[in-house]
């Protein structure tokens, strides 16, 4: 049991926030760094006096990759130990199990990492992209001349939601770009598939012409064998570039970069972003980590997520200080519009619905895992937790509308 | 041909001397204005002799050296150094005093940095810069966007680029566009059954596209596009036996990993009779050893040949693992003979241990560089390639299960294992000393383990629970073949391998996995026992 | 050999479980979210019972209990996305309208009743683990192959469940329901319901494997775990025998999985990884195979330990649980249960029983 | 004739283990088989009880063809098995193993809803007084010593009551005195029962044998004949008897 | 030295978990003599040999090898001390071919190098012979004892503990095994420690009988010295 005990006593100088975010478990590759890079922001804040005069209190918990953990967890965060919100989660799926417990407990889960869109909860701030922000920019400059002028497109990804509804996406917006249905192949691999030979192969075939390239959606550890396959058959970069979605800095520290250099990823920030915030953003990180004495130390990375994790707490922090309250309407409400410095340059919250406006980046991995930023947004892209090409008649507005409405 | 390169040297002789004006404003411009016409005029007088000067420029890796321009090697040689090659008016590899290539790192370079829309000017003669890349596979996409070109000033560059061409494949593929030109050029049926034959022999990937396009243009006759046709039809035939080699290559080396990991989980498992469920965790164990060891030998002993390592890593991932799994005996597995089932209890504990433990250690990422012997692949025709690092798990499997073959069956050791593991009371009676063989049992069953971590680097992952991943699949190998039968690990190993391939070919991955799975089913239907089943009374319960 | 029937143990669990917990709820010590908690472990436990009889006493180890669990989970939300659905004025649950599907695929139709809801989450575990137990039965697969092909077989279920063609939410699973027979799910008496009800099915459960293991029919699976050829010769039918228990043990899990999905509000093919189907196995192995009060204590225990575990200590729990599986093996005989025993019998006065004599 | 066997044959990896042209057996006959170690005796019964399959042949019981029919079959239409090798149920007490064998209904409702009536544990525990089991009923069946456990598969067998029981070596493990009781226990027996008994003692083949005594040799019927004529045979005495006939003669 | 008992057995008791077996036993077992030990089923003739070998922790009492301790010796030590066994219920390795099953024998041998004396153990067990190559588990009954004893000679020993060696073995051949042990007894100074049942075989080979009781020593003698009669009040039940 736990009975709510001495919480009065301190509650007067601290305010108490959830870290949801997998410690262990086949998550935990990606999602300890977001723990990490939340404990961070939460030092600083501290280390600058708090919250409206209260120390931030972190109560970090362990879902361990199991689903069903994380609605337990989030229940006991936001009942047991009235948190005032919640940072975490990674896949859509844990995102998911948790959404029905914020919503009837009135919590505030700040989601750090790119999704698919199709939702439009009160109660997750997204500060992750949204389809638009991520999947569409990176299509169009691969059709671009710039881009390399490429006319057939590999759709592969890890089966499950985000990849399907990425590919579903991603297929509507080149079919309406003109590239015929056979030149576009959709395929999907199992959680930790190890083996791409016979893709591999298929692939090759398929860009046989030079005309195609690769919208991958692999995620985790399936990525490690599928490059060194791809290289191994005799592929690169130049004969058949690969976009990916899900591969970030902090993943190419596990990878041979040597098979990935000149390959392709879309986000919203890279660590290679050269913003004199982000310059030092990323030195207060290895610091941290070193400090702390984290695995890695001083050789970890700053990538998206990580940076949208770190940026997710001082949206709140603000929201509070502007709200004067942790009162979770008033914070939210306090978030509409708001804009924040954040390493990746100011980025403004979206006046209506949860979602992050922000600029939109594809780099080009280098040898050292960092990536070189050849292609940028012209400043920030509005966030479209609908896709109009496959829900055009639908959009997301929480002071207007209730949520989702229809568009006329 | 050469008269019309004799017509064309006085021309190319004024333009190489603009060309060196351009070259210079471009490195040291008064102006960014005259930078920016400068490589446009560049870009517009398509000089050759300029072209990796260009590239450099394009592909963002100009650099000075002593107020040379120079660029690196598109790969770095070990520690973060490169090889260096000066750019115009030649372009050579530059050597330092004693003959050797020159290797700098990039912080000893000076970097020039040319504005992105500099840079935009070079996308239109990207292709033909390309031609003169250093790398093969940026050549070889060249020839490719090259291909439906007529205008013969391009040809001529593409003439001067097969020249030096050394690139089997991208001169394979640059004869194609040659061939292309003139087949479309053809008029006569037989010059262009010539040529179409010459694609055929050259037989470039992108051959069977070719004649397929020109078949559909119909360009000279109807007997001319049946005859593209119906080369491009048996090209692709013959490139679908091949596949067929390439898939049962797959198949082979699919079936070696398996057979890898089962190896130590048979004998472990099989013959002494302990359900290891922290069998995946050797395999990490020998996993991070070899990680370890890379980073020993390049940071601490700062070798930079990165092949030693992996080298050093085989033996020590085998005895590192093995140890662990000596130690696991001796504490815990020792107390359970008796009791099978609670070894599954225990060690199932003890891979929660094992994964936490290197994820505190290690962290959750890490990287294992492949070693450079094994990269690439051998490539056996035109359109196979077998990839080194498989060829090496497969010979690999192969020693092992020769090794382990003799173990077993043709030494003493392996008479007392079997003894044990079958009786250990009567063993023991027999003045075996079944504590020793036990805990040797387990150290080579584990050594396995680690061994085949060891291998894994070279095509996945290194993570924590990096051995969750393979052990249903392991169980399922050891399992189909028969407890505790070596063969029937080998045989169900390259079973296994062999039919996922198959079905992937028919299904998705995802519904092949199931495919395999239903058929394991149904074979156990088939063989309760696994493939090869005691007989007769050993047999009963 | 049997564990003497100590009714201090029933006592004990009762007063705990029915009345100490809920009384700490009511009167404001304990909050809802812990009595939902063990309500959780409650359905993990019933689940066990039926491993326990299916395993602990006939032998046969089955991995895919974590399937017939799920099948009972996603009946049960089945029915319940359909409610909210239809009271939403939708004729598609959410996620099948973004999967472009536009007609209630046919298998979904039942669920719209919750009385076809129940027979189905009942009927379709037991139907599969008929035809399961009778193929692999009829061709005597057993002991380590059975266990893998079962997991196997759970690991393509896994895989199937995971596709969003399946149409069961892939992935994602179903989630986000609001009622269960017109009661709102997230209201804390319906809560305590739900936990008394699990509390009164896990009696039962037990009560009932009690009585099976107690008779005859316990014997004969006992006989069988012990020699399946011998007891063939004695003219029982073993196949027969165990097809009853493998679909008793099936439901059991299905049951657990009915009452776990109102009470956790998510089911997805998660449950059913080869890590949970063998860590449900862990449950009784720890507890103590072969005795049933150990399978509900190792499920209540380990479950308990887990939950605590990940928020008191994340980042180290795995060592806990880790070590605490070793130790249990290495120092307790039977379990968690030959743990109680031997507490039980350091304190009795017949400590020192008469060594008996042959004749 | 209850019991008809024709052609029998069977082969493991080349060798022919079991070969028998003709065997029968009357009703309520007590019929020995003898024959040099690895003759195919015992294989010859894990046949009948369909523990072995046959490469060929016939066998039928009652009127009825029983081979290739499952151990539960043929244990079903009453035959009855002892194993040369003790094989009870470890994990059960001797009662428990004895109440498993009595014969009774034994589908799965008539087990979930069984209750013990007087006359069961009645001839229970008769049959355990008969066979020297009541010291022991409570114990595990798995922690007998040797002897007392070919008691229990006796015992199992006589609770079973079948119509033709299959005793493989009995003897094997016992006093002389046990041995003359197990005898006297079959002789009993074989007035309501038929028994086949293989046996390698000679004292108690003489005791049993009032009948015929079939002798095995390589898989095959070497003879088929009384205890005196057997005894006698010079082939059995070669390959089976030996010296020890000399000292049958002086009994 | 050649009259002091190759095997003594002092008061030795030892249980299975709770329930004792042996009480307090005591034998001694004459060098290059056969010692027999009989009694009825159960009264723990084949504990008492388990406890020699170490496969049954002896609770008290001793037991001297050679006038050395052996009590809490390991079986392997013992049994490379030079005492075979061959146990009650055969014991074959069962997935070993019968020849590697002879090989086994050859791991307590006190030479390293020694190899199967094929010739004598083929000669007094020709199957085995024939079926060198055959799994051990496939042989019968009879066939398998025959190995279980042929692989207690192979090992050399100095004392060998016999359970119930005749058992399931067709008369010629155990006869045959009554005239070797003899032989060996009396040629290669052997020394055996067997447990019969049967009177037959006991009489043929035996130079000192015990009778077991429920754990304890109750009669024992010179093959001379013990009259049937008695012997008979003690078997009887
Ligand atoms: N599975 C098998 N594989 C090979 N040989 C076998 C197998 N089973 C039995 N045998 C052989 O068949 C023969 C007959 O064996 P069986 O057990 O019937 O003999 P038996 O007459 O009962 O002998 P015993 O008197 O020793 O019990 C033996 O030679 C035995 O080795
Ligand atoms: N593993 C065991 N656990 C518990 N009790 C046992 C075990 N083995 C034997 N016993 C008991 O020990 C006693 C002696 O057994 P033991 O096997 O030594 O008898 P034995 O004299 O060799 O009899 P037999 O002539 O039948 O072989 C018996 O009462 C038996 O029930
Ligand atoms: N939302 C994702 N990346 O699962
Ligand atoms: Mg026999
Ligand atoms: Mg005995």
């Amino acid at each position: 049991g736990k009975a709510g005990s001495s919480d009065s006593a301190t509650a007067k100088e601290t305010v108490k926030i959830g870290v949801l975010h997998s410690l262990s478990g086949t998550m935990a590759i990606s999602e300890v760094s977001l723990r990490d890079a939340v404990q961070m922001a939460v030092d600083e804040i501290n280390a600058k006096g708090g919250v409206l005069g209260k120390q931030i209190e972190p109560v970090i918990v362990d879902p361990a990759s199991d689903w069903d953990l994380f609605a337990e967890k989030a229940k006991e965060l936001l009942i047991d130990k009235k948190v005032s919100a919640v940072f975490g989660c990674w896949t859509s799926v844990s995102r998911k199990s948790v959404l029905p417990v914020f919503e009837q407990n009135n919590g505030l889960l700040f989601y750090p990492v790119q999704y698919e869109g199709e939702e439009c909860s009160n109660s997750v701030i997204y500060t992750g992209a949204t389809p638009n922000q991520q999947l569409i920019p990176a299509a169009e400059y691969l059709m671009s001349e710039k881009g390399g002028g490429y006319k057939k497109f590999y759709l592969l990804g890890t089966d499950y939601v985000f990849p399907r509804t990425a590919n579903k996406i991603l297929k509507a917006y080149l079919l309406s770009k003109g590239i015929p249905k056979e030149n576009i192949i959709e395929e999907y691999t199992p959680f930790h598939h190890q083996d791409y030979q016979t893709i591999i192969s298929k692939v090759k075939r398929f860009a046989a012409d030079g005309k195609a390239c690769i919208l991958s959606t692999i995620n985790g550890d399936s990525n490690v064998p599928f490059y060194k396959e791809f290289a191994n058959q005799g592929l690169s970069s130049a004969t058949c570039p690969i976009m990916a979605f899900s591969v970030a800095e902090d993943e190419l520290r596990s990878m041979d970069t040597e098979f990935l250099v000149g390959h392709l990823a879309a986000w919203n920030y890279f660590q290679s972003n050269d913003l004199p915030e982000n310059k030092k953003f990323v030195a207060d990180f290895k610091a941290f980590c070193a400090k702390k004495g984290l695995p890695g130390g001083d050789k970890r990375v700053t990538d998206d997520p990580i940076c949208w994790a770190y940026t997710g707490v001082y949206l709140w922090a603000k929201a509070a200080e502007k709200a004067g309250s942790f009162d979770v309407s008033k914070v939210r409400n306090a978030l509409y519009g708001l804009d924040y410095p954040s390493p990746d340059g100011l980025v403004k919250m979206d006046p209506r619905n949860h979602h992050l406006a922000k600029p939109v980046v594809i780099g080009e991995i280098k040898p050292d895992g960092q990536f070189d930023i050849i292609w940028k947004s012209e400043g920030l892209v509005d966030p479209q937790p609908w896709s109009p090409l496959t829900s055009p008649d639908k959009d997301c507005d929480w002071v207007n509308h209730n949520g989702t409405y229809a568009k006329k | 041909m050469l008269m019309c390169c004799l017509l064309l040297l006085p021309l190319k002789v004024a333009a190489q001397d603009s060309a060196s004006i351009y070259t210079a404003q471009l490195l040291q411009p008064p102006n960014d204005s005259v930078r920016t016409q400068a490589i446009g005029r560049l870009a517009a007088l398509r000089i050759p002799a300029t072209f990796p000067l260009l590239i450099a420029i394009n592909d963002k890796k100009l650099y000075l050296l002593d107020h040379k321009a120079v660029t690196v090697d598109s790969k770095p040689t070990g520690e973060g150094t490169y090889r260096l090659y000066s750019l115009y008016p030649d372009n050579i590899l530059l050597t330092n005093s004693s003959g050797q290539p020159l290797l700098l790192p990039l912080s000893a370079l000076q970097t020039v940095d040319i504005p992105r829309a500099d840079r935009l000017q070079l996308a239109g003669i990207a292709p033909l810069l390309n031609l003169f890349s250093n790398d093969a596979q940026k050549r070889i996409l060249a020839y490719t966007q090259l291909k439906n070109t007529g205008d013969s000033a391009t040809l001529s560059i593409l003439q001067a680029a097969l020249a030096k061409e050394s690139n089997a494949d991208a001169r394979r593929t640059g004869k194609d566009v040659l061939y292309a030109a003139r087949l479309y050029s053809a008029t006569s049926t037989a010059a262009a059954k010539a040529y179409i034959d010459s694609i055929g022999d050259n037989w470039s990937d992108n051959a069977p596209v070719l004649l397929r396009n020109y078949a559909k243009a119909g360009f000279l006759n109807q007997e001319t596009a049946h005859y593209a046709a119906a080369q491009a039809i048996s090209l692709e035939k013959r490139y679908d036996s091949l596949q067929r080699i390439q898939n049962f290559f797959s198949g082979l080396s699919l079936g070696s990993i398996l057979i890898l990991i089962a190896l130590g989980l048979s004998i472990v498992y099989g013959l002494a009779g302990i359900i290891n469920m922290a069998h995946g965790e050797f395999m990490m164990i020998g996993a991070y050893t070899t990680y370890c060891t890379q980073v020993f030998f390049t940071h601490t002993l700062g070798i930079p040949q990165t092949d030693l390592f992996f080298l050093a890593a085989l033996p020590l991932s085998f005895m590192i693992a093995g140890a662990m799994g000596w130690i696991l005996e001796r504490l815990v597995i020792r107390h359970l003979y008796a009791k099978p089932l609670e070894s599954l209890l225990a060690t199932w504990g003890v891979s929660l241990i094992l994964i936490q433990t290197a994820r505190l250690l290690f962290g959750d990422l890490t990287a294992v560089k492949t070693p450079q012997l094994l990269s690439g692949g051998w490539q056996v025709s035109p359109h196979l390639t077998l990839p080194y690092n498989r060829i090496f798990i497969i010979v690999l499997t192969l020693l092992m299960v020769v090794f382990t073959y003799l173990m077993l069956y043709r030494s003493r050791l392996g008479l007392q294992i079997r003894a044990v593991t079958q009786n250990r009371q009567m063993s023991a009676c027999l003045g075996i000393e079944t504590r020793r063989v036990a805990s040797i049992t387990f150290f080579i069953g584990s050594g396995l383990a680690g061994l085949a971590g060891c291998a894994i680097t070279l095509i996945g992952n290194v993570v924590p629970d990096m051995g969750q991943t393979y052990i249903v699949d392991s169980f399922l190998v050891v399992v189909t073949g028969g407890v505790g039968k070596l063969a029937g690990t080998i045989f169900s190993g390259l079973g296994i391998g062999f039919f996922t391939k198959i079905s992937e070919s028919f299904f998705q991955a995802v519904y092949g996995k199931v495919f395999i799975l239903v058929f394991i089913m149904l074979f156990m239907q088939y063989k309760p026992k696994g493939l090869f089943p005691d007989k007769g009374r050993v047999a009963e319960d | 050999m049997k564990t003497k029937n100590n009714p201090l143990y029933y006592i004990l669990f009762i007063a705990i479980f029915a009345i100490l917990l809920p009384a700490g709820y009511l009167s404001g010590l304990l909050s809802v979210n812990t009595i939902s908690v063990w309500g959780r472990y409650f359905c993990f436990a019933i689940a066990a019972l039926g491993i326990d009889l299916i395993w602990g006493y006939t032998g046969i180890l089955s991995m895919c209990q974590a399937f017939f669990f799920c099948l009972g989970s996603y009946g049960i939300a089945m029915h319940l996305l359909l409610k909210k659905t239809v009271a939403a004025g939708a004729v598609l649950p959410d996620f099948m309208a973004w999967n472009k599907i536009d007609t209630l695929p046919l298998f979904w139709q039942p669920f719209h009743s919750f009385g076809w809801s129940l027979a189905l989450c009942l009927l379709i575990p037991a139907l599969f683990a008929f035809v399961i137990g009778f193929v692999l039965f009829r061709s005597r697969i057993k002991g380590v192959y059975m266990a893998i092909i079962t997991q196997a077989l759970t690991l393509a279920m896994w895989l199937i469940f995971l596709r969003n063609e399946t149409n069961l939410g892939g992935t994602n699973g179903l989630t986000d329901f609001n009622t269960l027979l017109g009661y709102s799910l997230s209201s804390s008496s319906v809560k305590l319901a739900l936990y008394m009800i699990s509390f009164a099915v896990l009696c039962a459960a037990y009560f009932f494997c009690y009585r099976i293991t107690n008779s005859k029919f316990g014997k004969v699976l006992q006989a069988i775990r012990d020699s399946e050829s011998r007891i063939s010769y004695a003219a029982y039918k073993v196949v027969d025998y165990k097809l009853a228990v493998f679909v008793v043990a099936a439901l059991l899990a299905a049951v657990g999985g009915m009452l776990y999905l109102p009470q956790t509000g998510i089911i997805t093919p998660g449950r059913m990884d080869v890590k949970a189907s063998v860590e449900m196995v862990m449950w009784v192995a720890l507890g103590g195979r072969g005795n049933l009060k150990g399978a509900v204590l190792g499920a209540l225990l380990v479950n308990f330990l887990y939950s605590i575990c990940t928020s008191l200590f994340p980042d180290s729990w795995l060592f806990i649980l880790g070590f605490l599986f070793v130790i249990t093996v290495l120092y307790f005989d039977k379990g968690f249960m030959g743990l109680l025993e031997s507490i039980k019998q350091r304190f009795s006065p017949t400590r020192f029983k008469t060594p008996q004599t042959t004749h | 004739m209850l019991l008809n066997v024709n052609n029998l044959a069977v082969s493991f990896g080349g060798v022919h283990a079991l070969n028998l042209d003709h065997f029968s057996l009357r009703d309520k006959e007590l019929r020995v088989i003898i024959g040099p170690n690895g003759a195919g005796k015992s294989t010859f019964l894990d046949i009948i009880c369909g523990k072995t399959k046959a490469d060929k042949g016939e066998i039928f019981f009652n009127g009825k063809s029983i081979l290739g029919k499952t151990e539960v079959k043929i244990a079903e239409s009453g035959i009855g098995r002892k194993f040369q090798k003790p094989s009870v149920f470890p994990g059960l007490t001797v009662h428990d193993n004895l109440l498993l064998a009595a014969k009774m209904k034994k589908d799965i409702f008539s087990s979930l809803f069984f209750k013990s009536t007087p006359a069961l544990a009645d001839r229970i525990h008769s049959v355990a007084v008969k066979l020297s089991l009541t010291n022991v009923m409570y114990k595990l069946a798995g922690d007998l010593s040797h002897g007392q456990k070919q008691w229990l598969e006796i015992a199992i067998v006589v609770l079973q009551d079948p119509t033709l029981m299959l005793i493989d070596e009995p003897a094997a493990g016992m006093s002389d005195e046990e041995t003359e009781k197990t005898g006297a226990l079959l002789l009993e027996l074989s007035k309501a029962h038929s028994i086949i008994v293989i046996e390698h003692d000679m004292k108690f083949v003489e005791q049993i044998a009032n009948e015929l005594v079939t002798v095995l040799v390589r898989g095959k019927r070497l003879m088929e004949g009384t205890f005196a004529e057997v005894k006698n045979d010079q082939r059995v005495i070669d390959c089976y008897l030996g010296r020890t006939n000399a000292q049958l003669e002086t009994l | 030295m050649m009259n002091t008992p190759v095997l003594t057995v002092n008061n030795i008791s030892a249980a299975y978990g709770q329930s004792i077996i042996l009480r307090g036993t005591t034998l001694s077992v004459k060098r290059g003599a056969v010692t027999t030990v009989m009694g009825r089923n159960g009264v723990g003739k084949t504990t008492l040999l388990k406890t020699i070998m170490g496969l049954l922790p002896a609770q008290e009492g001793s037991i001297l090898f050679n006038n050395e301790n052996i009590t809490a010796l390991p079986p392997h030590k013992k049994a490379k001390a030079g005492i075979a066994y061959v146990p009650q219920g055969r014991e074959i390795i069962p997935r070993l071919s019968v020849y590697e099953n002879l090989l086994l024998g050859l791991e307590a041998h006190p030479d390293r190098k020694a190899k199967i004396p094929e010739e004598e153990i083929y000669s007094l067990f020709p199957i085995l012979k024939d079926f060198r190559k055959r799994a051990g588990g496939n042989l019968s009954g009879g066939q398998q004892q025959q190995l279980s004893i042929a692989r207690a000679l192979v090992s050399n020993p100095s004392l060998l503990l016999l359970d119930e060696p005749t058992e399931g073995i067709q008369p010629s051949i155990a006869q045959e095994i009554g005239s070797i042990l003899q032989q060996l007894v009396q040629q290669k100074g052997l020394s055996v420690l067997l447990v019969e049942q049967k009177i037959d075989f006991a009489n043929q080979v035996t130079d000192h009988y015990y009778f077991m009781d429920r754990g304890r020593m109750v009669l024992d003698g010179t093959a001379e010295e013990l009259k049937h009669s008695e012997l008979e009040k003690h078997i009887a039940v």
